[in-house]
């Protein structure tokens, strides 16, 4: 199982009966496959519908019905076309539970980072920090490090996507909880310890006696 | 999924007390049952926001006259005496607000904006105790977000994702309490099985809605 | 020919192909009557259809179409529902070419006042507020004079619905244009003087020297 | 009843520097045909709002790559290097904002608010330079209305009146826009006789839409 794999195993399992959920580009896409069996969550993409469903076969794409990285998807049953104002009346509004994006940094408050490297990378926030802003739940799915760089700091050096602090931060070495007391370490990876976890992080890490290991089933 | 429920079920749920958006413009696009079966049940001390209060006997004037409305938020009580009567009485009070003002303080409500800022009611009565702000050399009213503990909402058809579907002028302000509430309630005419309503249909989705009345026997 | 259809007939020739007019509730609602033949103008209800049509034959009325007063109508071919966010949003927008709705008193500033009467009358502003500060053309269409009592006023002594200048008065008497140098004359009624419209008028009028009469046709 | 135009027609309307909204995710639900039009006409200096910047050779994409955009409103340019470049070069000027924000502010032009008080950005680089409103101990951004002069819209189809239907994510920006702009043209895949599309069924109403591009031969 590749980091990114046990990532979105991981995330999968923060989904609960019903829950409307947005998974950003990339990483965070993968989560869908992962659903466990006969769990009934609606995917939005914040491009316009509710009900996101997988890629269809070859030959069947329709190019109006994408996700929002432009990828072709399809509807399930019981899907809802929505426009733009609809879709972040609904993230804004506190009606999603529950939001999945790649990060570039965490720090220590739980400030999310992602959107942005001044000088370097300027892709534009898309729908990123009404998401953080708005979601009843963020998740942040990402590699614990970037080429050795650690990307959870003390603090955030890029820009920040919100001011408010994520729900939580997956890994491919730790499931990390922000709190009012810091970050909270609670489960390691495959074969990581506790202590490796603190190793790869720059920020302080909160570390509880008994850890247990992150469940992948 | 969302089971439907028995209108004395739902009525059931609403505590003294609630504040409640009701759809509905005249009595059209009002659910009809609910507010029977709210009667019915007799809780008191509400907060109605709505369009108008309709007329004695008729909607949301079925509540007023049972004397269950302490305070009501709408834009017109003209063609309701008992209304006029009771407000005179000081047994209810009314804050009268312009419909457009109060549709949009709904929608800021539901989709998680800080106010309203509009040029209605500006040297009027209106602007009394509320904030003007300039915008470039004009004045705007800041109105602030209504939300209701529950939304009653009157639907054509829905399925059993809760996805709405309304009517000509039985549209009016449901599709936009339905994302202002805590706990939305819709009282559709059919409820069809899931996937009979093409997504391009849906005017509210279903995870807006979290209770369906089941249909008039 | 009686005062108010003299008034709706008069009001009718305001209107212009393609046109979107929102008429309010009572004498307003008559202009619909004098639409010249073959012109087609969209009438909007702001309760929510756009392309209000004429009172259904008895027997087929439908209980979800209905004109913002409550009254049964029809919908003309190439009509559209719209919610009250929607219908707010023409009429603050800019998109109503016109409005017409009645009025208690029009000042020499060209303020119109026609929600309330303070310790008699509350009905509420319904609609009016949005419509007379967001309608590109108001015309205020009302009988002269109210038992006796001229509603043409130096200073509107009742609440005001606007700050804003209607674009024009329309009574059995007269048509008068409110302009930056106080009301003008513009037309006068059947049978009438502009003597004696000047006689009915509490108001400063504008008499320019040659003033053609109405035309009903 | 509205003629349909040819591309070239509706092109030619379009001056020198003027302000396009344009719809479309990705290049999902824009309005392609018009698009073309655009660049073999050659119209310079244009500022184009709209989600994104497509990618070369695509979409939006199009007027970048012919070097007729000086300006862009946008809240992803990530996938279109093109775009990137002439905006590091400083022959493009790029405006990014969260997408949500961006939906709101369109629509704020377009519904005649005064601006939208968002929570989105506050505390971030987004909001620098603008003014902060503090309601009910709850910080928002002002961000201020927008508006082109003209939207050119994709649409599924439409009537000859202009009502316009949009299907599944090629929803997104495209009703928003049909508010904010002067001159409104939308490119529909199909167009039927007036009375074919239900009043429930419509989503821009005709009012709404000044021209229709002809169908595809």
């Amino acid at each position: 199982m590749d980091a990114k794999e046990i990532i979105a195993r991981r995330v999968a399992r923060e989904l609960s009966p019903g829950m409307l959920v947005n998974l950003g580009i990339g990483l965070p896409s993968m989560v869908a496959s992962f659903v466990p069996d006969g769990l009934q969550v609606f995917f939005q993409a914040e491009n316009g519908v509710i009900g996101l469903g997988a890629r269809p076969p070859e030959g069947m794409e329709d190019r109006d019905l994408t996700d929002a990285g432009g990828g072709f998807v399809t509807a399930v049953p019981g899907a809802a076309s929505i426009d733009s104002a609809m879709s972040f009346g609904l993230i804004r509004g506190g009606h999603l539970d529950m939001t999945v994006l790649g990060g570039l940094q965490v720090d220590e408050k739980g400030h999310l980072a992602n959107w942005m490297v001044p000088g370097k990378m300027v892709p534009g926030m898309g729908g990123a920090m009404d998401l953080v802003t708005g979601a009843r739940r963020v998740v942040v799915a990402m590699v614990h490090a970037s080429r050795g760089e650690p990307k959870i700091v003390p603090e955030c050096t890029l820009p920040l996507t919100a001011a408010r602090r994520v729900s939580l931060i997956v890994t491919e070495m730790a499931v990390i909880e922000p709190t009012d007391e810091g970050l909270v370490l609670r489960e390691t990876g495959p074969g990581v310890s506790a202590k490796d976890v603190v190793a790869a992080t720059a920020a302080r890490l909160i570390v509880p006696p008994d850890i247990p290991k992150m469940d992948l089933a | 999924m969302k089971a439907a429920l028995k209108p004395e079920d739902a009525a059931a749920m609403i505590p003294e007390g609630a504040v409640l958006l009701i759809g509905g413009f005249m009595g059209v696009g009002s659910p009809h049952r609910l507010i029977d079966a709210i009667v019915a049940r007799g809780v008191s001390g509400l907060t109605i926001v709505g369009n108008d209060t309709c007329r004695p006997g008729q909607g949301v004037g079925k509540l007023i006259d049972a004397g269950l409305v302490t305070r009501a938020i709408v834009s017109h009580i003209g063609l309701n005496p008992e209304a006029q009567r009771r407000m005179i009485a000081g047994e209810m009070e009314i804050e009268l607000v312009p419909q457009g003002t109060l549709v949009e303080r709904i929608r800021a409500g539901g989709v998680g904006l800080g106010g309203v800022l509009t040029p209605t009611g500006v040297g009027t009565l209106v602007e009394e105790g509320k904030q003007v702000i300039e915008i470039d050399g004009q004045k705007f009213l800041l109105e602030k977000p209504i939300r209701g503990d529950f939304a009653l909402l009157d639907a054509r058809q829905a399925d059993y994702v809760g996805n709405l579907e309304y009517t000509l002028t039985a549209h009016n302000f449901n599709p936009i309490m339905a994302l202002a509430a805590d706990t939305v309630i819709a009282e559709p005419h059919h409820i069809l099985p899931v996937g009979m309503i093409p997504p391009d249909a849906v005017k509210t989705p279903g995870v807006l809605v979290d209770y369906l009345l089941e249909r008039a026997q």
